[in-house]
């Protein structure tokens, strides 16, 4: 990834290179004026070259000493003044009227980005968090990770201002385009900006530079640099994945709320949530969970938070969801039969499948008890270690 | 070690008397201003009021008076608090999206 | 094994004698040390004032509003306690100088007696702004409780710093009756007075602090609001 | 023969028996200094244990053995510990208090049993710190590793969010804070007041200064600090809303009052060490110090102009760009200085007579080191610059490179320096040589390719990377190896000269101040037999040797 960074990708990240280049000459010239009489004198007046009447105990030299105050006071000045300029390039705004604006939001841990309404008045929403690879016990990555649909389209050469912020309740982020050599935080709560001039078409990473907790290091998205006319073309219509492998339809939507941060779904793999694969949730359940949220099962997390997506967006994913995401038992499996299924593949309307369910989650069912919009499963607090790893033994078998 | 001088009390007591009449008058004057005159200003007002009366209570009640050393040392302090004020202040009438921010006010 | 003081004397090369300063007894350097102690209080509160001007120009209307619901008649009768302990207090230092032990002890409980009626009225404060729903965790002090930005802030400010100067009330009250048992067993006296000394700068700065804290508070909002 | 501190010692009360009680209740500056010594070290290595961790788990991209979180603790459990345990307390608890009262003439510090409670804060707030590791649940006994996830800056509002163990740090953080101010103030009025007859400022060993200009540094910043863990306690708990953007808080504010604090807070860990430079460079080359005035004045200035530079950490915080652009004016004017001094080093050594001996290797060393880490935070001074190299791994080699390559080698050089003071012993030099190259290339290997791939966009903080960055992650892993390996020899080296070195005499390096004109070696318990009248400048040599000499009676006899 990190494509296009050896080169400028922006129309001042330039400026900054050629700063930084000379920043690192006037070093390196600074280090050795440092560093090399130190080797020559460490050689020259090596102890076994000289004689102890050779000292001299030279305390002061004016003019070496208004040099080495001056020469570097001025180099110093040099530094200032190329910093000072780049950030006004940088930070001086283009009329906003010859530019697009875009929001961009930064949460935990995902970006989002949405547009002025278009031509048909249509407002493309876009990006979301990164998935991160799922890998399995033995390190293998089990599910790739993507960028998904968080991609921000611009076209080159246009001036593009990002107007940032959080939500309220949020943390701190920074969005950090190494090839455009900007970066500015996202305070919640406050509208920080920042601008840039694309001058290549190409795709180019996003990256969150402000520590913002667990995930912070998979908040990554990506900015996409179209031709002109391409993004012209883009921008006008209701579609808002046009090109590129990114993820399409429902699994885009997915995408969008992050829900894949908590959730594997192509594979079974218990991430913080439950794999959607196997659950057999029907679209009505689907939407009861994203709009009243799920406190049940204590995970790392906390609970699922409410509200992620309303209207034809949770619609969306109820649809996908509910649509698309398809040995001997012991004897103390008994109990969990009548409401589970003999398979434990869940009953529909009564319990759901808990072929996802690993041994930690199971445990805490049994303590705890659950309740979710299926029904509340009482506690079982009886039920042994071994009972519980026993049960969980058959349930992984029956994957 | 006693290596001070003691003091006569009679002699020294009256200075306090008139340091206390002093911060009371002061104090009656905090109360006084805004009703009174430069309302518009308060705030100043109070604090130089404020600052009347520090020093009065630093030289006279702390015995800073003739106090070299320590002196110097209370300016450095007040100096860098001071300088910390004056440059967050610059910062915070400098922002520059403070109109199209929820910092003042809630969120839309 | 003692560590007592055994007065030392540095000779240089011409002969001539020189006192050299222990670290026993050392007068200077234990009012030098203790000042210095008091700047790091001027440095805290210096922190928390910077934080309140920082949104007094945030928020100057609802400041100036909510500075204007405080009560400003228990806040002045304070200010005038505070005022008579530090009187109570130099006098006491006084006495203990000039060799009055007994009216010095007299002064200090005299000054822990205001201390106590400056934290009785403080609390009297707090219990009818806590009744007027101003109180830290109170519904009405969180977002979307009916009051404005500034005014949850300076409240906030409000209580974190009145009541951090009330703490240094309580210690200060503390440290006047360990002064009165270090006297009483004679370890401080006319003559070995630097904790006395010391106490009553604290007891100084103490009031210093209300000197700015109150008209901070309690008069910004006094008088004719200006928006 | 005198007895040394070593036998005997005066307690803060009562005269107990046992050596254990003795060394718990002892006023004594040498062994309080020799306690903290031992105290930072041990955390110290908790500190690299959580660093190589790290290290372990960033050798290939990819979750590796530990997850997200747990590497979130340990960044935050490495530079908690790191910055409030060991580096901050740092040279000043420890060289501070054993030698800064022999350099001045002093029998002990101005309030010895100050010193001592002290000492016991600073453990209070160890333990503090230790207890925030974990979640003890009563109800079934369980311990749960449960440490601050929020980096050692505790930026809001993220700290005020988590629900991992901030309080306890923050509260361990606080009580930390107030022994470093004890500390300061204890110096502070040992220095002005205890200095020995005849030695005016101008006469103090440059040491002396470092520890003076920390002092100030350690009083009037801290307390800022201090208060600020304070309101972000009473937000947490009572929500004042001062860093809650929902409340009309901001924070931001968080940020400048955490560096009004922490920025100064470098300058004093670099100070002091600087004047371990300043003790080395003269005693190995056998000359008087060049411009000494300079570098003690430049050290006065740079505690005076860190405190007006902190917001150069704050320039992507979405402060404004008026402050931007005085922070970032205000910050050259510390390197100025600091390049003051390194010339007058370098000047030392011209014409002098240059013994390579290992407190003059890690000198040496330390000036290639940190000549690196300042003139790469000379380029993250530049706002444009920093903009793009803020929060990545560039700044990290640069602190690294300051703090590791600047404090804690020339702590190290210290440590080699005193080592005879402090003991009476001398370790083995070979070896003590090996462990320094070992140090030196480890270092730079574990630290130099963080420049590059901070430059190419690696972000601090972060678990996982891009396939990029592979290479530097892999070649500083390397260096983190021989780097590890180099610190355990050392201080193997160190610990056998301690139990049975070679004896020594008490002037083994012929070195000028004061701490070397001792009656025996290790010092008696209360210093100098007799307080010496100083009318000499600290490091006065004549054709290589010491000028200035005493007798058993510290009466010139030169």
């Amino acid at each position: 990834m990190l494509e296009g960074f050896g080169s400028s990708a922006a129309t001042f990240a330039a400026d900054i290179d050629n700063m930084l280049y000379v920043n690192l000459v006037l070093s390196v010239v600074l280090f050795l004026s440092v560093v090399a009489p130190m080797f020559y004198f460490a050689w020259k007046y090596r102890a076994s070259k000289v004689k102890d009447e050779n000292i001299e105990n030279i305390t002061h030299h004016t003019l070496l000493e208004i040099t080495w105050t001056v020469v570097p006071t001025i180099m110093l000045g040099v530094f200032f003044w190329y910093g000072y300029a780049t950030m006004k390039t940088l930070r001086t705004m283009p009329d906003a009227s010859d530019a697009i604006t875009v929001q961009v939001e930064g949460s935990k841990w995902k970006w989002r980005y949405e547009y002025p309404a278009n031509s048909n008045g249509y407002v493309h929403k876009l990006g979301g968090a990164f998935t991160k690879p799922v890998v399995d016990e033995n390190g293998r990555v089990i599910e790739k990770g993507s960028m998904g649909k968080s991609a921000l389209y611009v076209p080159v050469g246009t001036n593009v201002i990002l107007e940032m912020t959080a939500p309220l309740g949020d943390v701190l982020h920074s969005f950090f385009v190494p090839a455009f050599r900007m970066k500015e935080d996202v305070v919640p709560g406050r509208i920080t900006k920042q601008w840039f001039k694309a001058d290549k078409v190409g795709e180019f990473d996003v990256e969150c530079a402000e520590y913002c907790g667990t995930d912070h290091s998979y908040m990554y998205s990506r900015i996409v640099v179209l031709p002109k006319a391409e993004y012209e073309a883009w921008f006008n219509s209701n579609d808002d994945t046009p090109k590129g492998n990114y993820a399409k339809g429902g699994d885009a939507v997915l995408q969008l709320h992050g829900c894949k941060s908590c959730h594997a779904v192509t594979t079974d793999k218990q991430l913080i949530g439950p794999a959607l694969k196997t659950r057999t949730l029907t679209k009505d359940q689907v939407l009861d969970v994203i709009k009243n949220g799920q406190n049940k099962l204590g995970y790392d997390m906390g609970a699922m938070p409410a509200g992620l997506a309303t209207g034809t967006d949770a619609q969306e994913i109820a649809a996908y969801v509910a649509g698309g995401l398809k040995g001997t038992a012991p004897a103390s499996f008994a109990a969990c039969s009548s409401c589970h299924g003999e398979d434990g593949k869940g009953q529909f309307g009564t319990a759901p499948s808990l072929v996802s369910y690993d041994a930690t989650l199971l445990a805490h069912v049994l303590k705890h008890g659950k309740k979710g919009m299926i029904g509340t499963m009482p506690a079982f607090p009886y039920v042994s270690d071994e009972e519980v790893s026993a049960m969980a033994e058959y349930l992984n078998s029956t994957k | 070690m006693a290596n001070h001088k003691t003091v006569d009390y009679q002699a020294e007591k009256g200075i306090y008397y008139k340091v206390l009449f002093g911060l009371l008058a002061l104090t009656a004057l905090t109360f006084i201003q805004p009703e009174m005159f430069l309302t518009q200003y308060t705030f100043g007002m109070q604090m130089l009021i404020g600052t009347v009366k520090a020093w009065i209570i630093l030289m006279y009640y702390m015995h800073l008076k003739g106090e070299v050393l320590i002196g110097w040392t209370v300016i450095f302090a007040v100096f860098i608090v001071v300088f910390f004020f004056s440059i967050v202040m610059i910062d915070v009438s400098n922002f520059q999206y403070a109109d199209v921010s929820h910092i003042t006010s809630p969120a839309q | 094994m003692s560590h007592e003081y055994v007065p030392e004397i540095a000779v240089d090369r011409e002969g001539k004698e020189h006192v050299v300063q222990g670290w026993q007894g050392d007068y200077e350097g234990g009012k030098l040390g203790f000042w210095l102690f008091m700047l790091t209080e001027v440095l805290m509160f210096g922190a928390m004032f910077m934080t309140l001007t920082y949104y007094f120009t945030l928020h100057h209307a609802d400041f100036i509003k909510a500075s204007s619901e405080l009560d400003r008649t228990l806040g002045g009768v304070n200010t005038v306690v505070l005022l008579f302990s530090a009187l109570t207090m130099g006098l006491g230092l006084l006495k203990m100088r000039s060799g009055d032990v007994k009216g010095a002890k007299l002064m200090i409980w005299l000054t822990i007696l205001l201390a106590a009626v400056f934290l009785g009225v403080k609390a009297q404060e707090w219990t009818n702004d806590y009744h007027e729903g101003i109180f830290l965790g109170l519904d009405s002090m969180q977002a979307g409780g009916g009051k404005s930005f500034g005014e949850i802030l300076f409240f906030g400010m409000y209580f974190t710093m009145t009541g951090l100067h009330g703490f240094h009330i309580i210690i200060g009250i503390g440290l006047m009756l360990w002064l009165l048992k270090r006297i009483n067993s004679g370890k401080v006296s006319p003559d070995h007075h630097i904790l006395h000394f010391n106490i009553a700068l604290y007891w100084d700065l103490v009031h210093l602090i209300w000197v700015f804290v109150f008209p901070y508070f309690y008069m910004t909002g006094a008088g004719v609001i200006h928006g | 023969m005198s007895k040394s501190y070593f036998d005997e010692t005066h307690c803060a009360f009562g005269h107990p028996k046992s050596t254990f009680m003795q060394w718990m209740l002892t006023v004594d500056h040498k062994r309080i200094g020799i306690m903290y010594a031992v105290v930072m070290f041990t955390f110290f290595f908790v500190a690299v244990a959580a660093a190589l961790t790290m290290r372990f788990e960033l050798f290939a991209p990819g979750q590796q053995f530990i997850d997200a979180h747990t590497f979130n603790q340990a960044f935050t459990l490495h530079g908690v510990v790191m910055v409030f345990l060991f580096i901050i307390p740092g040279i000043p608890a420890v060289f501070g208090n054993i030698v800064m009262p022999l350099m001045i003439g002093a029998k002990d510090v101005s309030f010895p049993r100050l010193n001592w409670f002290t000492f016991w804060l600073y453990i209070v707030g160890c333990i503090v710190a230790l207890s925030s590791l974990f979640n003890f649940n009563i109800a079934d006994g369980s311990l749960v590793f449960n440490f601050a996830d929020t980096g050692w800056t505790f930026y809001a509002p993220y700290s005020l969010n988590t629900d991992t163990n901030v309080v306890t740090t923050l509260v361990a953080a606080f009580i930390l804070g107030m022994a470093s101010i004890l500390t300061g103030l204890n110096f502070l009025v040992t220095i002005h007041r205890l200095r020995a007859p005849g030695m005016d400022f101008f006469k103090m060993p440059l040491f002396v200064w470092g520890i003076y200009a920390t002092a100030w540094i350690q009083l009037l910043a801290t307390p800022v600090i201090g208060i600020t863990l304070v309101l972000a306690l009473l937000e947490k708990y009572f929500g004042i809303g001062i860093f809650d953007p929902a409340k009309g808080g901001d924070p931001v504010l968080f940020q400048h009052l955490f560096w009004i604090y922490s920025h100064p807070a470098v300058y004093l860990m670099i100070l002091p060490a600087f004047g371990i430079m300043s003790e080395i460079i003269p005693a190995f080359s056998r000359r008087e110090i060049f411009g000494y005035r300079t570098i003690a004045l430049s050290s006065a200035a740079i505690a005076g102009v860190g405190y007006l530079v902190w917001g150069h950490h704050l320039f992507t915080s979405g402060m404004s760009d008026l402050a931007k652009t005085m922070f970032s004016f205000l910050t050259f004017f510390v390197a100025i200085p600091t390049g003051i001094k390194f010339y007058d080093w370098i000047a030392t050594m011209y014409k002098g007579k240059i013994i390579l001996d290992t407190p003059m290797l890690w000198a040496l060393g330390t000036i290639i080191t940190f000549a690196i880490g300042g003139l790469s935070g000379v380029t993250i001074a530049m706002i444009g610059a920093d903009i793009h190299l803020q929060d990545t791994y560039y700044t990290i080699a640069h602190f690294h490179y300051a703090m590791l390559g600047g404090v804690v080698f020339l702590f190290f050089a210290g440590i080699h320096y005193w080592f005879p003071l402090v003991f009476g012993k001398m370790y083995s030099e070979a070896k003590a040589k090996f462990a320094f190259y070992t140090l030196f290339i480890g270092f730079n290997l574990l630290w130099f390719p963080m420049f590059i791939a901070g430059y190419l966009g690696m972000p601090r903080r972060y678990f996982d990377y891009l396939p990029e960055f592979h290479i530097y992650h892999q070649i500083s892993f390397w260096g983190a190896i021989i780097f590890v390996s180099g610190l355990i020899f050392m201080f193997y080296t160190l610990i056998q000269g301690m139990r049975n070195g070679k004896p020594t005499t008490p002037n083994p390096w012929n070195a000028t101040t004061l701490e070397w004109h001792l009656p025996s070696s290790p010092p008696p318990l209360e210093n100098h037999t007799k307080v010496p009248y100083v009318d000499f400048r600290p490091y006065e040599y004549h054709h290589g040797q010491p000028v200035v000499k005493f007798d058993e009676n510290m009466k010139r006899i030169d």
